[in-house]
């Protein structure tokens, strides 16, 4: 069964056609990687998942609902987290406040007048953050600044409040990019650990190869805003076409 | 000054699990004793205010009479409101004076068509201006930065040049233009019955003063004032328990990372509303105040400058902070009606003591800062302010009680604290 | 020993928890050691405190100055000091240079910055907290009313300063209130027979007005009085009271079959009106085969420097002038008197908002000799119907009515070739006060009650 | 017809002062980043250039014998005028009543001057803080800026008049063959309108045709990176906060024979010239000049007679009625660019 079914979707900036008659499925409970060079129209299409763009033309929808025209923390709210590529966090809050937000939103929803309670009376929502923050092994720090935190903590942090919201897709967007090698086998490790706890999908773009081939289960090869091939990971490995969209690119 | 909007956790002492068991009226420890200081400010203020005898030269010095006691704390319930709005999201309204103007309005005609108790025009203004703010706030909050500013300036320049004079029109006289909005013999006044000519609660008139005196001190207890103050320590309290709830940690995280509280399932759009209509209505309650305490209302309540005021005593006080704002508005409301009335005549007296010469020297110099020149003063307060205390007055009780306290590896940490949510912004 | 005693204002209904806490002694004492009571700040001791409330920052600093310091000559003249200026000519002889009753006369100052709120508490300050039993000053007319209720409420006498609207003592006359100032309504009575004769009863105006309340009753008032004479009024355009540029208000004019342009503006309005006027070429222009002339109904000294040459010919009203006396004889006397002892303290004449000043000072503390006590009522008392001269402007009367003062108006116009500064205006003619006095009821000034006086506490 | 024309003139001419001021703020406000609240003040300051320049060549000593006696009846000495003395009586006269274009050549230096020791003594330390410092800082310095002019010339106007030559007005109606009096229009605004033409000209050259300029721009754009150039970014800043300060500057001292000018005439402007900034766009020169005309003409047009008469008070509200309107249609304003001052 496909959690998320993008169908025929074209999306043009000007005369430039940034995406073209897309199709995609993620299965669910999958992890599914979309790959494509420098300008393939990754982050358009994920862009157009998450609400930021709309696109022109096809249909999006996640689990058999239409995303179309519904604001970001609407899709958010119908359970699909997205992590950036640099850590979208919140900096001026500490490591716990940062955890309480997700928390807050799954119970309360994408607006709540609670101005009277105590929040740190709030024994659900802390307990949750702190248990998040346990899991994660950075308990430790949470009354750190954010912004003061190692980038590779900051990732770690930022993944860590999307499933706070136990969403039902999580949507990476180059988790490591710039991240040095033992980082990235952190983030490996993390994210496949995340895998096997619970019932979740994922759906990665990434450049990096390593973890590409490391985490997925299906991979969708994009090029030119169109998608080229999709497959079993041993099967794209050694697609002619493949290797042909990313050795006869040039550098953007 | 322990006033910190962070729960940075004190050295080694874990967690909120302990804290959070610690609760007086649903604050903790350190919030709950902010609160009796606060309290205790405002029940003290008419003995505080006058430490001078009233005989003495100093005696210029004291701010202990009435009416501006009332302004004090009216003018902190009008910054602690804006400084929910700017202090936590971070969204800075240029036109606030317009919903303080708005409540001053409703309040004096509840005067007019009602009578003198002060309840229902209180009541009234906070109504008024908080639908005033939902209008204002719905239009204005389609743009964020800069441009959100600027939209604000302009509905409240806009409510400024009307109250001023199209509203005035005898045909229909609102705001009753430049005179300013006030209650005439031949206003209806239904309820008035035989109470008081004068604004009152249930008979206790506002005016009402008694003085004690204490040799040559003489401390005046004002019953328009307490009302003040204890709605004050109540809107205090009420800002303490938002700051620290659910929803004031969103508004925080609508100036830390609006982005990634979208992307959480949050939307800010209603959270940003929320704190403005809040913030307004605290800034009619504030105007409705200041008729209950001086049955006038003038437009120029309304005017840019008096939007800035808000915005200054804030920075200047400390944005985001809970006590900042109020102690902003302490300083300019200082500034504004004691310094201006030292005259040449005062200097003279003050510095008499000193040969002829001399005398007239210092008060050569100290002149241009006071009475015409307070403005000076002021504006030099600013810059001092900004330059050498970056997180506000605040920031510079942080560093005193840094000085004072022996242990200075706590205070450094509240120091940190202050920086870095400065630097944050 | 500590001594400690508590005064009541008004009726309280509850006991405030005063003086809690405090192992001393409490002693009520209504009037251990005071001469009067029963009203509000009644004088105790040796001095009486008197408050001057004018505007010390904003765009009228430099007239609330010049208000300054006539206030500090009358405080020297009445505690004795200096050469006595106009005490030596008023009329009423009550005065005798030792301060008020016996009193010496300290006061207090506080800055209006022509705001209702603000003037109204620096008034309440110098209530609350120093005691003055009077408030003088202002430069404004919504500063007057405003401050003008506050002292009907507190129950203090207020000798307004400069103000000009008809409200204040008419929709807005208060029993506490005092006007030595002239009114919009005598401004136009009096411009009238002058406009008449300088410029015909066929005239066809355009009157650019402020958008606020003095403009309204300035043009109003203006209006009538030369459609009375048989001109017509062609249009009244409002301006805004923050405009600095008139340029798209003064354009049109020429255009509109206008031959005379009225300004019923003030201050830096006026200032920014006439000189847009002038640069338009309006003193020059032809219309309907007449010169173009325009006319300001309120003059005052510091908008005519303000305006510079372009005042040069442009006729307008005054309460006052410093060469009344010397121009027109001694009916004015007074003036002389005045003129030389402000201008041997600081060097220059004194404006007419000095003039009313030193003048409102000099009647109270008359009044209140008169009447033998500080209490507003025998105050209000004193003043009502009191009929005097010596303080400059011919014999006058303070009108029980409606606490406005009747007396000649100075019509004046501005020099071709000033000499200085301070000698801009010439006067063309000085109408008598019958000319400009009218009924109480008079329909501009209908709507409002005196009241009863108040004495407070 | 002639209406329409005489209030499109009146609008070139206001707008021309709008569009000045507006250009020297949204160099700063735009492109350094810092809301600059004092920028009226300069204004102001400009003004007074001129105003002191007059008087300067307006001091005087007294004569040797007296001419008279003065108001006390003292025995009264003419002034005699050291600029006569010094130039004689002729060249003296001459520059006294040019006293105002001549003030042009001072006021550059200076407003220079004022310009980058305000940067580096103040303004420099606040680019990396708070727009809320900023405001706080910039408008603590106005105040004082002011205050120190009150206290040296007095809180009232002081009239300062254009050179003989261009007083008076100039009939436009008969050159277009309307009646006499229909257009008719001051010279010295003609004047102002060609100086504001050629001040905004040459700022956009400078800042198009110049290297030193492309740098500006492109720091502007993105400054960190102009930095890592090894460009000193910094140096450039400052000679460009000197330059809005002088820009600033000369249109304070070309508007002192308009108005009157005054100590806080500087706080008349500054609301208006942050509107006209944020409705031209943030960040976009040529949209700060658009915004000043656009809103100079519509503030003309709605003080006609016509105007009001259908909406009362439309003249007391259309320049911020307009600011709403093009903020809530273009959400960055008419010309303003992403991501510029919305946080």
């Amino acid at each position: 069964m496909n959690i998320l079914e993008v169908k025929n979707v074209g999306k043009r900036f000007g005369g430039l056609h940034a995406l073209s008659d897309v199709n995609l499925s993620v299965a669910k409970d999958s992890v599914h990687a979309i790959i494509g060079p420098n300008g393939a129209g990754k982050s358009t299409l994920l862009n157009c998942l998450v609400g930021k763009l709309i696109p022109d033309t096809g249909s999006v929808s996640f689990d058999g609902q239409s995303v179309l025209g519904r604001k970001p923390h609407e899709i958010n709210q119908m359970g699909i987290s997205r992590v950036f590529q640099t850590p979208e966090i919140f900096g001026d809050l500490t490591v716990l406040e940062n955890m309480m937000i997700p928390c807050l939103a799954k119970r309360d929803g994408a607006f709540a007048l609670n101005g009277y309670r105590a929040l740190m009376r709030d024994r659900e929502i802390v307990d949750r953050a702190e248990h998040m923050l346990e899991d994660m092994h950075m308990i430790e720090k949470r009354g750190m600044h954010a912004a003061s935190m190692s980038r590779g903590d900051k990732r770690r942090l930022e993944i860590a409040m999307c499933l706070a919201q136990e969403p039902r897709l999580l949507l990476l967007d180059e988790p490591t990019a710039g991240m040095a090698r033992a980082d990235t086998n952190n983030t490996i490790e993390l994210l496949k650990q995340i895998k096997d706890s619970r019932p979740i999908t994922i759906a990665i773009i990434e450049h990096d190869m390593h973890v590409v081939f490391s985490l997925a289960e299906r991979i969708t090869v994009l090029a030119q805003g169109t998608p080229l091939v999709e497959d079993t990971p041993d099967n794209i490995r050694g697609h002619p076409k493949v290797r042909e969209a990313y050795l006869g690119e040039t550098e953007h | 000054m322990t006033d910190r909007t962070d729960y940075t956790p004190a050295a080694a002492t874990p967690p909120s699990r302990r804290a959070a068991r610690d609760t007086i009226l649903g604050l903790t420890k350190q919030d709950f004793s902010l609160l009796l200081v606060v309290i205790a400010l405002a029940m003290l203020a008419p003995f505080l205010l006058n430490p001078f005898p009233s005989n003495s030269a100093m005696a210029q010095f004291n701010a202990g009479y009435p009416d501006l006691m009332q302004r004090f704390v009216i003018f902190g319930i009008f910054a602690i409101g804006f400084n929910i709005l700017f202090g936590l999201t971070g969204y800075l309204s240029f036109g606030h004076a317009a919903f303080l103007g708005v409540g001053s309005y409703s309040c004096v005609w509840m005067f007019k068509l009602l009578g003198y108790n002060v309840l229902p025009g209180i009541l009234l203004s906070i109504v008024v201006s908080g639908l005033f703010a939902l209008l204002i706030g719905y239009v204005s909050l389609r743009r964020s930065g800069i441009y959100f500013s600027i939209l604000t300036l302009a509905f409240a320049q806009m409510s400024f040049a009307l109250a001023y004079s199209v509203l005035s029109n005898p045909a229909f006289n609102l705001t009753n233009g430049e005179t300013g909005l006030q209650v005439y013999t031949s206003d209806p006044q239904w309820l008035q019955g035989d109470g008081p000519r004068a604004p009152h609660l249930f008979g206790l008139a506002m005016r009402e003063t008694e003085t004690l005196s204490i040799g040559a001190w003489n401390f005046q207890f004002n019953a328009g004032y307490y009302l003040c103050a204890v709605i004050m320590v109540v809107c205090f309290y009420l800002s303490v328990r938002l700051f620290r709830s659910p929803f004031g940690m969103m508004l925080r995280a609508v100036k830390s990372n609006q982005q990634r509280l979208n992307y959480t399932g949050v939307n800010a759009r209603p959270y940003t509303l929320a704190a403005f209509v809040i913030s307004g209505m605290y800034a009619g309650l504030a105007g409705g105040l200041l008729s209950a305490m001086d049955p006038l209302a003038g437009a120029e309540r309304m005017q840019w400058t008096a939007s800035g005021e808000v915005v200054l005593m804030t920075i200047l006080g400390g944005a985001g902070t809970l006590i900042g704002p109020v102690l902003g508005a302490g300083f300019i409301k200082y500034f504004e009606n004691i310094f201006s009335k030292i005259n040449e005549s005062t200097l003279h007296a003050w510095f008499s003591f000193l040969p002829d010469g001399l005398e007239d020297a210092l008060v050569a110099i100290v002149y241009p800062f006071v009475g015409k020149g307070w403005h000076l003063t002021l504006g030099l307060l600013f810059m001092l302010v900004v330059i050498f205390l970056p997180g506000g007055l605040v920031q510079g009780g942080n560093k005193m009680a840094t000085i004072f306290r022996r242990d200075r590896k706590g205070g450094g940490v509240e120091d940190d604290a202050a920086t870095q949510r400065q630097a944050g912004e | 020993m500590t001594r400690l005693h508590f005064t009541r204002r008004g009726v309280m209904k509850t006991g405030a928890a005063t003086g809690a806490g405090l192992a001393l002694p409490i002693i009520f004492t209504g009037a251990a050691w005071a001469q009067e009571q029963g009203f509000t700040n009644a004088p105790t001791g040796d001095t009486v405190t008197l408050g001057f409330n004018v505007p010390q920052t904003g765009p009228y600093a430099d007239e609330g100055a010049d208000e300054l310091r006539a206030f500090e000559l009358a405080v020297e003249h009445l505690n004795g000091e200096g050469d006595g200026g106009m005490l030596q000519t008023f009329s009423s002889k009550a005065l005798d240079g030792a301060g008020i009753m016996g009193k010496r006369v300290e006061f207090v100052t506080g800055d209006t910055q022509t705001k209702s709120d603000a003037a109204r508490a620096a008034a309440q300050s110098m209530i609350q907290k120093d005691g003055a039993v009077m408030i003088s000053g202002g430069s404004s007319s919504g500063v007057a009313v405003a401050v003008q209720g506050l002292c009907q409420d507190a129950g203090v006498i207020f000798m307004s300063g400069l103000t000009h609207s008809n409200d204040t003592t008419g929709k807005d006359k208060k029993a506490n209130g005092f006007r030595h100032f002239f009114n919009a309504y005598m401004s136009a009575a009096a411009m009238a027979p002058v406009l008449e004769s300088l410029y015909g009863t066929d005239r066809r105006a355009y009157h650019l007005t402020a958008d606020y309340t003095w403009g309204w009753t300035q043009q109003e008032s203006i209006a009538a009085a030369t459609e009375a004479l048989g001109w017509e009024t062609v249009e009244n355009v409002l301006t805004p009271l923050a405009a600095t540029d008139f340029s798209s208000y003064i354009a049109p004019v020429l255009n509109s079959g206008a031959d005379v342009l009225v300004l019923n503006h003030y201050g830096g309005n006026m200032v920014n009106s006439l000189t847009n006027a002038v640069q338009f070429g309006l003193k020059q222009a032809q219309a309907n085969g007449k010169d173009f002339q325009i006319v300001v109904p309120l003059y005052s000294e510091l908008m005519a420097r303000g305006a510079g040459e372009s005042i040069a010919g442009i006729p307008g009203s005054q309460n006052w002038d410093w060469k009344l006396e010397n121009e027109r004889g001694s009916r004015y006397i007074g003036t002389n008197a005045f003129v030389q002892s402000f201008g041997e303290k600081y060097g220059f004449p004194p404006s007419q908002a000095a003039h009313t000043c030193y003048a409102q000072t000099l009647l109270y503390a008359d009044a209140v000799t008169r009447a033998g006590s500080f209490n507003p009522c025998a105050v209000v008392e004193a003043l009502e119907d009191f009929e005097f001269d010596g303080l400059g402007n011919g014999p006058t009367l303070y009108r029980g009515s409606d606490h406005q003062c009747f007396k000649d108006v100075v019509v004046v116009r501005g020099k071709e070739n000033p000499e200085n500064e301070f000698d801009l205006v010439e006067i063309v003619e000085v109408t008598p006060t019958e000319a400009v006095t009218y009924e109480p009821d008079h329909p501009m000034f209908a709507g409002g009650e005196l009241g009863e006086c108040n004495p407070g506490a | 017809m002639e209406a329409f024309l005489l209030q499109i003139l009146n609008g070139l001419d206001k707008g021309s002062a709008y569009a000045l001021i507006a250009l020297g703020l949204t160099l700063i406000f735009g492109t350094l980043g810092v809301v600059n609240f004092a920028h009226g003040a300069l204004f102001m300051l400009g003004a007074f250039v001129a105003v002191t320049l007059s008087r300067l060549l307006q001091l005087s000593h007294k004569a040797s014998e007296p001419s008279g006696t003065d108001f006390l009846g003292n025995p009264r000495y003419d002034d005699v005028l050291y600029v006569e003395d010094i130039f004689g009586p002729e060249l003296g006269q001459a520059l006294l009543d040019w006293a105002v274009p001549v003030s042009i050549l001072v006021a550059i230096p200076v407003m220079l001057l004022i310009g980058f020791v305000m940067e580096r003594g103040l303004i420099k330390h606040f680019y990396k803080r708070p727009h809320a410092d900023q405001i706080l800082v910039t408008f603590g310095l106005a105040i004082v800026l002011q205050e120190v002019i009150k206290y040296f010339y007095g809180a009232n106007p002081i009239p300062t008049p254009a050179p003989d030559a261009f007083r008076g007005s100039f009939d436009f109606g008969v050159l277009l063959g309307f009646d006499p009096n229909t257009i008719i229009y001051p010279y010295w605004r003609l004047v102002y309108f060609v100086f504001a033409a050629i001040i905004i000209a040459a700022v956009f050259a400078f800042l198009q045709f110049t290297t030193f300029g492309m740098v500006v721009r492109a720091g502007m754009a993105d400054r960190e990176t102009v930095g890592l150039l090894g460009i000193d970014i910094d140096r450039r800043f400052t000679i460009m906060f000197g330059i809005a300060a002088a820009v600033a500057g000369l249109a304070g001292v070309m508007y002192t024979p308009i108005n009157p000018p005054n100590y806080h005439m500087g706080m008349d402007f500054l609301v208006l010239s942050f509107v006209v900034v944020v409705v031209g766009g943030m960040g976009s020169l040529p949209g700060a000049v658009l915004a000043g005309f656009l809103l100079g003409i519509l503030e003309s047009f709605a003080s006609t007679t016509w105007a009001t008469t259908a909406v009362p008070g439309i003249n007391q509200i259309i320049i911020y009625l307009v600011a709403i309107v093009v903020l809530l249609t273009r959400p960055r304003g008419l010309m303003g660019r992403r991501g510029v001052m919305e946080e």
